[in-house]
């Protein structure tokens, strides 16, 4: 253990679906008390709460501190879109790279069962003339009339531009990227779908953004995970089982856009990726060929594609070579997504960040189960909100 | 009596109408970025000076899509698409084609076109834009 | 300078009030260009954002970004509540002392000219028959049949709580404390109000939760604050006329309410406002006497004088005695929001927390006008959000 | 044809209508603190088993507010107050007592009342709560 490093005590997620039964505190405590069990450890021992949720209004931590435990730590109401998650773990993080505390606890939760298409508004009230108004002076809304504001529809342009760059995509390759995370998903007992999809089947499902059918995009569904870090430190007082399962931070990055050509018109989701792979490379000391296994941000088949290529999985521009190569299937060489990924394990957006981390630990810890990737060792868990933020984290075994 | 031509007012005040349908982006003075809102300051160089400039109104797809599902008041399907024009990005939607993957393909050529969104209650036409193929 | 101090290089607040010429976004940027141009730096120097806007969707950051410069930095949007401008300077702050960045950036913004009493919210949507909703089972909206949601009557019960406990308390005691900041409040050009009003003036306007008249609520008005914050090491590398003009960060705190009775029924903005303000004298080594000048978070009349108890200014239960000796008068012994404070300052709510530590760096600065409160040397700036989150700060003039 | 009684459904589900009109908290098993509100966990000691307790129908004022302004529905001015009620602070309105600070004063004495609501389309009557001058 290098002296400074943060460790991965604990980490839980809820079954993601559909659930009716409890509400977003009530999500995102079970997570919580799942985190702090499986670390061993009580809110006592909790020095610092980070907490993301999006459709909530920005309060989580408190509330959750009133279902589990008041014990007047600072907290921290953080959002980055779909890369909130990731954000929150990060603060925690920091604070304990900071020498503020030695453990905290990172929340992320969303509750957005039949929240339809994201990104999709209403047209803004009828004036009875013309009223010029924002920065664009519009004078009505502008989402499908200058291009669409919805996610399946951005990120199917994100994935169309990297063809028109480099060759090489189609509907059918789209789908098929889709067929392999779906394929995933049916070994993941806490997935919000568990089906294998044919690329036919995904192929003649209801189209939502040309070339992104319904299975291709990321589920909405209910879901929490939280996370307990603790420093070295701290680490070295607990017990042989706490630290035979802790998992090393070996990279914690957060990055958004820099500025580029045209990245105010269609975001541009690649550079910030690239940027933080490359810190978080690195800050951990491997490269791409010695990861284990990755879960990266797939919010849509589409999206997967150009993430081969941001987080170096492949050369540049080989993208589809890579995936044309059965790399990120399970049995290849470089695993993406056994999860199943956002299309099928879900996407309860603020949860996400940390879900993908807890996939990534289970496998280094050799608790995956059915769908273990046998000796894993080194894993990598991405993430990306619109707007844009990256979050991209690197684990690693613990050594003893 | 003399008669007043129907006045207009373009979609979004980057659409210039006169004297042909142009958009208009602005221009950075130090780093010559280009932007299509009002501004604060520059995203690249932090300056805060900028010049209008005509964007050409021909230009490539470099990305698409055919998005399903439209807010209302929206026809759907539509096209929607990133535009090269000369060196320019510009989002928009294409028109005056069939919403097939067999009909919109990347690299194809499109110029600028406008149309009618409909009246107020003034008798003032509201303009929108978007790409054909050319 | 101690080595691991965090400094705050530049600071600026915009002018509080109806702001209809500009958006959020503009607002926010305002400031931002100010705090850079205060600092003498630009966007490129800045390692991290943290960024808060309640009303916005948690999103300012990178929309701020966009306008003033995309250099690919980590951002945090934060929320949490009142204290959401004060979580955003921590943040940066921590970035700081985790060696993580040399230079950080913290924005607070929000609109509301015009948002009429926060806290109230209609009737939910009436059923055809009654159905129990939420934790208490809620068969109809609670705001008004069981006590009131509105945060006048929150923060007039906080302050009759404390009469009830200690005595002393009356309307027009309250009314008073509204009229010394109403006086302050003539000094300071960007206050949203600037006009002196008599006890007799206070007393008779218009009814909101008694005791609280409309003249003793935090004004609701448009505006923001940012704040520039470096690194000991960093600022060693800057110019003389940056080093004079910075000050010291001599603590920064945030805590939030630990479990107390009665803590769920009346939120207890006491206790974690006490352990805050002790964390903070104990950081930074100075006590209540040390102080030349607070700013406190009078979002009501009632509210500042139990803070003048929790921040210890006075000993505990002697709240009334300090306020009747003079002492919080900006010409008495400890002078208390001489801003004006939010009542006639205004409270634009995630502006709030960066807003009052301006009004003491000005302060320490020696560039603070009409109202410098003349030599002062150690400020102390506080901010509670409900729900509930304390910040506190301990602002040090540089030594040299 | 018999006749059923009329039917009745408390505001919130802590206020226990019969045999008399009580209100009833969540006592932590562990270390007594009491909530008005479904638990995931003692936000006191963390543990998360709870009984229920009733809680005593008097008690004292410990602090009150008139409100001027109401949510739609709601008849303003109305007091709010916090009532000690044995040890347990509870949050209510207070009934029957004139708005007005010269009425209305901290460490008076008080009783739980309930009161109708209204009734839905189901003939349901729905029972709220407050505290009257004891
Ligand atoms: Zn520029
Ligand atoms: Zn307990």
């Amino acid at each position: 253990m290098a002296s400074g490093d943060v460790w991965i005590l604990g980490i839980t997620m809820t079954k993601f679906g559909k659930r009716p039964e409890t509400d977003t505190v009530g999500l995102a405590a079970e997570a919580t008390r799942g985190a702090l069990k499986d670390a061993g450890v009580s809110m006592r021992d909790v020095g610092v709460l980070a907490a993301g949720n999006l459709m909530g209004g920005g309060a989580l931590g408190q509330q959750l501190q009133k279902q589990v435990g008041q014990t007047g730590i600072p907290v921290y109401n953080v959002a980055n879109a779909c890369a909130t998650g990731a954000t929150a773990l990060r603060t925690a993080i920091m604070a304990i790279k900071a020498g503020e505390v030695d453990m905290g606890l990172a929340v992320g939760v969303e509750k957005l069962s039949g929240a339809g298409l994201l990104g999709v508004r209403g047209p803004r009230a009828q004036s009875d003339t013309w009223q010029p108004e924002g920065r664009q002076g519009a004078i009505m809304g502008l989402d499908g009339r200058v291009n669409t504001d919805n996610m399946p529809g951005t990120f199917a342009q994100i994935g169309m531009e990297y063809g028109h760059k480099y060759g090489g995509v189609s509907f059918e390759l789209f789908a098929r990227i889709s067929e392999k995370n779906h394929g995933h998903s049916t070994l993941n007992p806490l997935a919000a779908y568990n089906k294998a999809m044919s690329k036919e089947q995904i192929m003649s499902d209801v189209m939502i953004a040309y070339p992104n059918t319904r299975p291709m995009c990321s589920a909405n569904c209910d879901g929490a995970a939280a996370a307990v870090v603790v420093s070295d430190e701290k680490l070295k007082t607990l017990s042989d089982d706490q630290r035979k399962r802790a998992i090393r931070v070996a990279a914690s990055v957060l990055t958004t856009d820099p500025y580029e050509v045209g990245c105010q018109v269609l975001p541009n989701v690649n550079t910030l990726t690239k940027n933080a792979a490359k810190q978080a490379y690195e800050t951990a000391g491997v490269s791409p060929e010695d990861l284990d296994l990755v879960e990266l941000h797939d919010c849509f088949a589409t999206a997967e594609l150009v993430h081969y290529d941001n987080l170096m999985l492949c050369d540049e521009g080989n993208a589809v070579d890579f995936f044309e190569s059965g790399a990120p299937h399970r049995d290849g060489r470089l695993p993406v997504n056994v999860s199943g990924g956002l299309q099928s394990k879900g996407h309860p957006i603020a949860a996400t960040g940390i879900a993908n981390i807890w996939e990534i630990c289970h496998h280094l810890r050799g608790e995956a189960g059915d769908r273990q990737i046998q000796g894993a060792k080194v894993g990598l868990a991405h993430v990306i909100g619109l707007g844009s933020a990256c979050g991209v984290h690197i684990l690693e075994k613990a050594a003893a | 009596m003399t008669q007043t031509a129907p006045s207009r007012i373009p979609l979004v005040d980057y659409l210039v109408l006169d004297p042909e349908p142009h958009l208009v982006a602005q221009e950075c003075t130090n780093c010559g970025a280009r932007y299509f809102d009002h501004r604060d300051a520059c995203a690249g160089c932090f300056e805060d000076e900028f010049s209008p400039v005509d964007v050409p109104p021909t230009g490539e797809v470099t990305a698409f899509t055919i998005v399903s599902y439209a807010p209302p008041g929206v026809d759907a399907p539509f096209v929607g698409a990133i535009v090269d024009c000369g060196g320019t990005p510009v989002r928009a939607n294409l028109r005056d084609v069939e919403p097939t993957p067999e009909q919109v393909t990347l690299g194809m050529k499109v110029a600028l076109t406008t149309y009618s969104l409909g009246t107020d209650s003034a008798g003032t036409e509201a303009i929108g834009f978007g790409f054909a193929p050319a």
